[in-house]
């Protein structure tokens, strides 16, 4: 029983958490649609699940869940956790997937439009519990309307495409899980960010950070976030087991929840500011939004959830 | 003790339903594109033409005198029919209560019955960047000179202003922190407007530069030193309740359930809820009305509906988001906006802080 | 439109409530069964909703709203609801019903153990959508353990009974909006009785009721109370309508949670002394609890709620 | 990373299950009955015979020096097994993890094992009437005398005192408001105890008056002064984890489970939720024990998790009275219990202070 991460996994978040603050900085995100993404490359990032036959370096999802969990602090854009996490399990046959020369993009079950479809050199469609994969000349793509600037929706049609032959489930877990680690990371940093403020802002003559009802807030976000990180962990820890479906709903439901939450107090705490499109606290409050109902919403999640604890459907 | 509506209360009802019905337009742009904000221009004008966009004002100025009551159907059906946001809400909803209350009939004549028909867009100027909630906290100021006053300072977070013909607001006239405040009118045209995009990207917002913007005397509602009075008067009195009437959330509560059929039951059971509470809205708001129909003011009792109403909105929209999933185009706008709820018109912590000190009495 | 009380239906009130507080003082709530119950008999109370052809006044509930209301705000113990409000639609013909001479109890469906059975001269019992009354004799009682001192549980066994012709539905709408209108009173006196610890009780130096936690908590509770009080009043309205059982459940199901959370605010700002047998809260503590399991439990309630507004069914 | 059990934990687990199943008494009559009492300090002593009522102390004070993952596997196991409350409690997780830590070898070899066999029953007494939340507000005072001290004042809500033996708490020993608080063990012969019964009508709680009660130097904990910091450093270590073991939330969240079988899906949705977070209780308390037993402290952090467990017990047991309605006998102490959660060991609104400005940092 050793319920905390290792120096290594700890060193790798590292390793990305300074390539995203230089590569990734808040401006970035006004301009560039995948800032840091040779850099992460260069560091072999999209080749750390791939299998050593595939020239990965075939690390287990919790290895690198702290560093998931920096791209979400940074808010980084990109079909990051699609290239880095769905690729290695259903298109390791793929050359240079790991060099992240390969860029692809999920369109996971149960969701109408694919998140960054317009960047996928590969993208994979799920339906009817099968998947299939479509080659970029071969895909039709129309613009839709989502929550995030930074995470594009398209809707998506295709001529041809290729079945994959491989299960699609356990890839759709670590996806879901990697996703909650994501939402752990902008949960953080939307926290750090509005206590920064809080300490600086001043009302009636005081800092806002210090009326009890502006702390009491925070505490709560603070709460949320300590008790979804480690739902998230186990998550990556039991993704190869039989209970991999229940515990990434699990990691996916507190994760999003929490996101949520702290992006509810971020907005409540900023006032009018924290509505402005000038402030880039907005990126990370869509990422909150658009997290959360990616690989499935909240409430999918809370239904298996219900299903697999007390049996009762709906 | 009744909820029954009289004849003709229903049948003013009906003749609403069925002008809504026949007029409503299509979607329109954003009112923050110059072309939304002409298109909920001619809107207005439109409802104006029926007597439909003041209602409860005199007729003399385009209402039809009607009572809150009245008002109140008309909000529930114009919600229900779907009909557009008002461009026209800063100036029906919060300059013109103070107007009909402490303006001379000179000033209710001239600005109201252009204000009913969308010819002056009105915004407000309530913000500064270091006064959000702490409204006694303002700087800007205003000096007399010949015929008027020239004002000087920094507005934010002006709604409407990107595009609006005229202003409102609070300016200092002496130091005093309460009796130094002033309630201004004053046109657009000679004021720095920078607008301020929003998260949907669009400048609903703007910050206001005033350095020397000369308005007259006319302008000036109420006393000299007064505007502190008058502006918390009217928020605690009928803007207390128009500021959002139950009919939208009716309408936001009626589309959620029709999206929660079939859905899980436990998100049908959210919805319901909402549903039953915008209900309790609806009925508590007849109650309100009532009670100023009789003469009494809502005081500070109005804080609790606003605590309500805000929540509930961002509960609809947060799970209307839920049961969407990515499907949610035709909710993300209002859910952007239901964000704002908690914030604007005196933050929800300040709204609580009221109920507690001044409607339960604890101490400060 | 005319939502407000008249000045009879308050006067009818104000009256109660002066009987309540000399004949039903916290310190009966210790020593009597049916406190303040001759007095209220006096006043003609239990005679309230009878038809006149029975002697009755034939009122409308609506009529004795506020006035049930103040039997809540006092915690008045007894059957009170089942002989002033149950009986008057069910067992009018009962000889002598509105002098308050003979004392009614219930057991509802979905209930398990009937409230106050020790006392019911009558007993309605609601099975299988029909009722049936059963008198003193006939009754055997099991005492059962339940949340509040003064409302004790039996579980109930007969030997004769005999069946009640007329339609039950509508008597229990009107006990479920009379139960509702109870648990309003009782949060506001929780709400007042707390609002007043807090302004005398100093920790760190200042009256609890200035911390903003404090504060936001009551706040809250004033919040719940204001917007349940008039769904109960419009199910008093309705209760002849066709939506009576749907606009019984809203208000039932809103009054029940307001007053659980005025009996959790209460309990938490009184810290450890709200906790004790001496003090006088925990009437009013058991009593949101016991009611609120009344006539329905609050989940009962917003399970007919979501069916009749979604017509979703589990 | 990993969440794996080592043979010897899942050996020690299956023993205590083992033995548990074994040996689980019947019922037993609330504690707080003098009956009841009584047959949980046999209890206790059982539990000792088989050196699991105190499994993390060292062997010589009669525990197994087990680890913190042990103890933890033991909580689980007997709670899951439905076995008595801890009568021992206040002696075992509030003033032992202070003797092991503070205490002298002396006195340490005099308490634990009379401690761990129930022979001794301890009753805290930190609270006094006036000094709730504000600990530091303490007027009791100790006096000292030849060969030791005596004790004056007023202390309440001392939980066990109705049958307790002994009793610990701080007096004041100076004027200063945290130094010159100091750590007194005392026995309770001579103390005048008034039980305060509580909700449930039994006497959980007492109130203690001292006049001049004696107790030993021998049974002053740490230094004179120390008494304020011994204090916080167990709360903020051990004891932030040990006050309520995961294990006890994870067996009420699986009789709540089985509860909302075949109940409506609204409420199944709220019983699977608790169980995710008893778990996430559970697995957060895992990592925890990895960094307490790395040598590292909780600190402030420990808030969150009395705020997480308070706030989810209570929410299970108010949902198992929805689900049963007024069938919740089972549930009732349950009930009551849960709501002192977030009162007791600090107010839940003082833990949350505590987050805001010792873990996130905001100003006081």
């Amino acid at each position: 029983m050793n319920f905390g991460f290792s120096d290594d996994q700890l060193a790798l978040a590292a390793t990305v958490r300074d390539v995203l603050r230089t590569h990734c900085p808040p401006g970035s995100l006004r301009a560039q649609r995948r800032p840091a993404w040779e850099q992460l490359a260069g560091l072999g990032f999209f080749g750390l699940l791939l299998p050593e036959a595939a020239d990965g370096l075939g690390l287990a999802l919790v290895d690198v869940l702290p560093a998931l969990e920096e791209t979400g602090r940074a808010c980084l854009p990109g079909p990051v956790v699609e290239t880095a996490v769905v690729a290695p399990s259903l298109l390791a046959d793929v050359p240079k997937l790991g060099s992240g020369a390969v860029c692809v993009g999920v369109l996971p079950p149960g969701q109408a439009y694919a998140a960054d479809a317009d960047l996928a050199d590969l993208l994979v469609v799920v339906r009817d519990g099968g998947a299939r994969v479509i080659s970029r000349p071969d895909v039709r793509l129309v613009p839709r309307r989502g929550v995030d600037p930074c995470r594009p929706l398209f809707e998506v049609g295709w001529s041809r495409s290729e079945p994959l032959p491989v299960p699609v489930g356990p890839a759709l877990a670590r996806a879901t899980v990697a996703t909650a680690a994501q939402l752990v990371g902008v949960a953080r940093e939307l926290l750090s960010v509005t206590v920064g403020y809080a300490r600086v802002r001043t009302q009636f003559g005081a800092p806002i950070g210090s009326f009890q009802a502006v702390k009491h807030q925070l505490a709560d976000v603070a709460v949320a976030v300590e008790f979804a990180a480690p739902l998230v962990y186990r998550a990556a820890l039991t993704v190869g087991s039989d209970s991999a479906e229940r515990d990434a709903s699990a990691a996916k439901a507190a994760a999003g929840e929490a996101a949520t939450l702290a992006a509810r107090v971020a907005l409540q705490v900023h006032g009018a500011i924290g509505y402005t499109e000038e402030l880039d606290l907005r990126f990370w409050l869509a990422r909150a939004w658009s997290l959360s109902a990616a690989y499935g919403t909240t409430a999918a999640h809370r239904e298996r959830l219900r299903t697999a604890i007390t049996g009762r459907r709906p | 003790m009744d909820l029954d509506f009289s004849p003709a209360e229903r049948a003013f009802r009906l003749e609403v339903r069925d002008w809504l019905a026949r007029h409503k337009p299509p979607p329109l742009p954003s009112m923050d594109t110059a072309e939304g904000f002409a298109a909920h221009r001619a809107w207005e004008a439109e409802l104006a033409g029926a007597r439909l966009s003041a209602v409860s004002w005199p007729e003399e100025y385009g209402g039809r005198g009607a009572s809150l009551i009245d008002w109140l159907i008309f909000e529930e059906e114009y919600w229900a029919a779907g009909c557009p946001a008002r461009v026209t809400q800063n100036g029906i909803f919060l300059l013109a209560p103070s107007l009909l209350r402490y303006g001379t009939p000179e000033q209710r004549e001239r600005w109201l019955p252009r204000m009913a028909r969308g010819d002056d867009v009105w915004a407000q100027a309530w913000s500064e960047p270091e006064a959000g909630s702490d409204l006694a906290a303002l700087t800007s100021r205003a000096e007399p000179c010949p015929g008027g006053w020239r004002l000087y300072g920094h507005k934010t977070w002006s709604s409407r202003a990107a595009y609006a013909t005229h202003g409102f607001g609070l300016f200092r006239t002496s130091g005093a922190r309460h009796k130094g405040l002033t309630y201004f009118m004053f046109p657009m045209a000679d004021v720095a407007v920078r607008p301020i995009a929003q998260l949907d990207g669009l400048p609903g917002f703007a910050e206001l530069r005033f350095d020397g913007v000369f308005t007259p005397d006319s302008m000036v509602l109420g006393e000299v030193g007064e505007g502190w009075r008058i502006a918390m008067a009217t928020t605690s009195s009928e803007r207390g309740l128009t500021l959002r009437s139950p009919g939208r959330f009716l309408a936001t509560a009626d589309r959620l359930a029709e999206l929660a059929r079939g859905a899980d039951p436990a998100l049908a059971d959210r919805a319901a809820r909402c549903r039953v509470e915008a209900e309790a809205y609806q009925l508590h708001t007849f109650g309100t009305a009532r009670r100023l129909m009789a003469g009494e003011e809502i005081g500070p009792a109005a804080s609790m509906g606003k605590i309500f109403w805000s929540e509930l909105d961002l509960r609809m929209h947060a799970l209307a988001l839920e049961l969407l999933g990515d499907r949610a185009e035709g909710w993300l706008d209002g859910f952007l906006f239901s964000l704002a709820g908690p914030i604007y018109a005196g933050t929800n912590e300040i709204q609580r802080n009221i109920v507690a000190e001044r409607v339960l009495g604890l101490p400060r």
